[in-house]
């Protein structure tokens, strides 16, 4: 059975055997008009695509696995399958500009389910 | 991280948008998902927002408010982050 | 201004100069129980995710701006941004089996749109 | 390719789902979306289905119905693919 929450692994260590989830944190602090947050859990998803997904991957597509077909069978793609986020969260950002203090929410800022597309 | 903390409720007029579970511009406090920390924004003369803040991966380790500078250099924008019941409304850094 | 339709260069032309959608035909006469399409039109997503996204591909996450940006600043990542399909479209399948000839609709096995993830 | 197609629809009760714009079990005629063409299979016997066919890069070069076998071996399954008006009615090669 797959986890499907964020690995806690360090950076360091081995790359998962599988595309997943895995922690990542973004440094915030050179964009000067942030306020909040100066660090942020934006993840990633990391991990080879390979088949069969089906035991591997929960988010798969059919365009992914006929890609992966014909990788198998030896014919070279322009872009193999990739692991990427398929679906995201938001964040709070709190900003200051010459018009003041804004409190805003950003779409899409945080990796939270990883698949092969 | 601490579970349904409660935490001081304040924006200031000048303040644009809001941060979750923060109520109107009228001082008071929140209860905060599980999780989160008390968060407090004050500039040189007055506090600008106060309420809940963070979840997947915020931290804050001090029980107490510890108001450090944030943002663009001289904007003169202090912040905490702090776990204590109502900790976000007491603060000796600021008059 | 970017041409979003598929770009109908050959296999051997230079690579797109960012990611955009690319003509790609999978060859399914290997499934020996798929009556139709022998061929279709699956088409891929080629080119490289670079900064500034805003002006080279329509659709792009803050969380992919915030990783190209680490990695512009030389912050190594495990799973660099890709140009994936975010947008597909159905194709119908004719197969046959003992039960019989069926016609059905898969869903997802057409590139139509791509974007950095 | 084409543009609005008319091509011969049918459905033999055997077939399980449909071709995208094909009526139901009755013998009759379609017009297809722009760029498709019209298609015919037929077993040993008798036709299984008969509508439109295609788009996104799909090809019908033939005016005429020329049924070729496809699917399994041994499925005995001819298919034609063509783009003349209700082409996909009439083929020499079945019964």
């Amino acid at each position: 059975q797959e986890r499907r929450k964020v690995q806690r692994q360090h950076r360091s260590a081995r790359p998962p055997a599988h595309c997943r989830l895995q922690e990542l944190t973004i440094d915030l602090r050179d964009r000067k008009f942030i306020v909040m947050p100066t660090v942020y859990a934006a993840n990633n998803c990391e991990g080879p695509c390979r088949l069969p997904l089906s035991t591997r991957v929960p988010s798969y597509y059919s365009h992914t696995v006929l890609l992966l077909g014909m990788q198998e069978r030896g014919a070279p793609l322009q872009r193999p399958p990739c692991c990427v986020p398929v679906r995201y969260s938001d964040q709070l950002i709190i900003s200051l500009s010459p018009e003041g203090l804004e409190v805003r929410k950003f779409p899409n800022m945080v990796a939270e389910e990883c698949g092969c597309r | 991280g601490p579970r349904n903390l409660s935490c001081v409720s304040y924006k200031h007029p000048s303040v644009r948008g809001r941060l979750g579970g923060a109520g109107g511009a009228v001082a008071g406090a929140v209860r905060c998902p599980p999780g989160q920390c008390c968060i407090g924004i004050w500039n040189r003369s007055h506090a600008l927002v106060q309420g809940c803040w963070g979840g997947g991966g915020a931290a804050c380790p001090s029980p107490t408010c510890t108001p450090s500078p944030a943002g663009p250099p001289g904007g003169a924008v202090l912040v905490c982050l702090c776990h204590g019941h109502l900790c976000n409304g007491n603060t000796t850094a600021t008059g």
